[in-house]
């Protein structure tokens, strides 16, 4: 069971992305597909006259400030997003569902509500917030489809204790996913081959980090959107996923390249392996396993 | 003119102070939302785990 | 098990609509719901500097030409719609799961490609349109999903045969869900309280109409969109289903006020009663008459 | 001037005509597509069953 993260922003390649999942599919592998939808929420909201409104935290994070209008703008942006990979799939004969995380509430978040912003030297308080944070996923809905041959494709979206829609951070989503499911791996693509030592110069790729020195590497290399990433990984570890890989979604068989050793490895417990031919992957992990 | 609801200090919100700003109470330290300017009221700010999300 | 179509257009309350879905589902009722979109995607069309392009096709009927730009549009329109219902709902406590039609393959369509457009007295042929009709349902799936209690929620989108997106229509879409699952009754919610004799006299309501009569009333008294929720009844009948109701979705407890009797009655075999109380509805249709 | 693709009928694309357009033959009264206008060129228009779709 592999977990793959198909990153919102960057120049990915959906249609190679999308022939490479449907070769893995056709090879017997099961895979869970969690998306983003950034690119295409900065395009819809400059079209919609609603201009993103990225706040800064007081630790530095970027966050996207999400109002009611902002959300129902993301439910449009990643729903198109969702029904484009599903269509391709469908195209490439793979049997892809396209589901959210508000049905059958896949995904339970928690609503932030508030926002701290730095804007110069003041601190803001930002209220009516609908970013939230990913508590649990539904690992039965996502197996029942699993085991019925389905292929769930899953756009950022949770559903809230009071039960309204959040706008959730992808890769989380993914790690949450990949754990609740118990995956063999959780590989997120993005648009650089995995983490540089010192971006953007692709050279000083970071092939590999033990699971425990993660936090450490997180401090030294990560900035911005990759860290991010790096917490997400983080959080996948935690959830007893062994294998986070993190692989450059730009290329042809990006799943296929990362899987045969191009890309970050962060692996829980350290063992000397490099690489994990797709090949040694286990094809269908028995639908037992499968919680 | 307004009093720290932690500590009752009596604080001067300086001109310039906008809504929804986050200030510190010189005497007690702790954070205050500016909730509204006239009449200028202050509550306890958020607390809001660091967070990261999208 | 009874199939609701929320209608896209006119100025239907969703919030009592979705009150009237949760108090049927918490009585034990097996419930799928179909929704439109025209209204959200004309206004998404605009703002987005694409207005709609109505055309009217030889024998009158009004279509809207989908090339693959407004393909796009119209997915993202739908999917809000489909999404706010659900949210909607699950903060009424109802399990809703949101699904278009190219979701594991769910609704599978016949693309037109083509329009005939009739331009004053010229005809015209308007190719790359991705307007579809209904072919078939995957009674499969949603009984999967309706046994393990949740509730299907169905966007207007089908899959053709190449694996491409397609606009189809919201009523002919309910019409298929219907006769796939074999429903008890197929409720058309719209902006009317039911088929008028002459059009908007809402004191000319025709409250019933057998089955075998029902192509002579399209005749005499159905235009426009509502020429087309007649077809989608006449369909349904078609397939097995016994009771087709067009009724008002503008009031309070829609689907309760149309099941006690406010609204036109197509019938098949045309037995003499006028009301189907609700509480005759067999509540949850066992679910081995689900097929 | 162009041909009917049915009977090979000359046919004279009237002014105004435009691409896409559906005229019908003169002679056999077939219906015809104009598919480009220079050089003028006429195929069988398709046959669209009477559709009532979205």
């Amino acid at each position: 069971m592999l977990v793959v993260k198909f990153g919102g922003n960057g120049n990915l390649n959906m249609d190679s992305f999308c022939a490479d999942v449907a070769f893995m599919v056709r090879n017997g592998y099961k895979l869970a597909v969690v998306h983003g939808g950034s690119k295409e929420m900065d395009a819809l909201s400059e079209k919609l006259g609603k201009p993103p409104l990225f706040v800064t935290t007081p630790s530095g994070f970027q966050s996207r400030y999400t109002d009611r209008e902002t959300l129902e703008i993301f439910i449009m942006a990643v729903g198109k997003v969702n029904k484009l990979l599903v269509e391709k799939l469908q195209k490439l004969g793979i049997n892809a569902i396209g589901l959210s995380g508000l049905d059958g509430r896949l995904i339970r978040g928690k609503r932030k509500g508030v926002i701290i912003a730095q804007e110069g030297e003041k601190k803001k308080v930002l209220k009516g917030d609908y970013g939230g944070t990913v508590e649990e996923v539904d690992a039965k809905l996502l197996s029942l489809l699993l085991e019925r041959g389905y292929t769930p494709v899953i756009a950022p979206l949770a559903l809230s204790e009071e039960g309204e829609a959040l706008n959730v951070d992808g890769d989380r989503v993914a790690a949450a996913v990949a754990g609740a499911l118990k995956a063999q791996a959780l590989l997120i693509l993005t648009g650089v081959p995995g983490l540089l030592r010192n971006f953007p110069d692709e050279s000083t790729l970071i092939p590999e980090i033990p699971g425990e020195k993660l936090e450490e590497y997180i401090e030294l290399y990560a900035r911005g959107r990759m860290k991010k990433k790096l917490l997400g990984a983080a959080e996948a570890l935690r959830q007893g996923v062994h294998l986070v890989i993190l692989a450059d979604g730009r290329v042809e068989n990006p799943i296929r390249r990362a899987l045969e050793g191009h890309g970050t490895f962060i692996k829980q417990g350290g063992e000397g392996w490099t690489t994990l031919p797709w090949k040694m992957l286990t094809p269908a992990a028995s639908t037992e396993s499968t919680p | 003119m307004t009093e720290c609801p932690e500590c009752g200090a009596t604080i001067n919100l300086p001109p310039g102070t906008e809504v929804g700003e986050i200030i510190t109470c010189p005497d007690c330290g702790v954070e205050l939302e500016v909730v509204s300017l006239n009449p200028p009221s202050l509550e306890l700010a958020p607390q809001v785990e660091e967070d990261w999300g999208e």
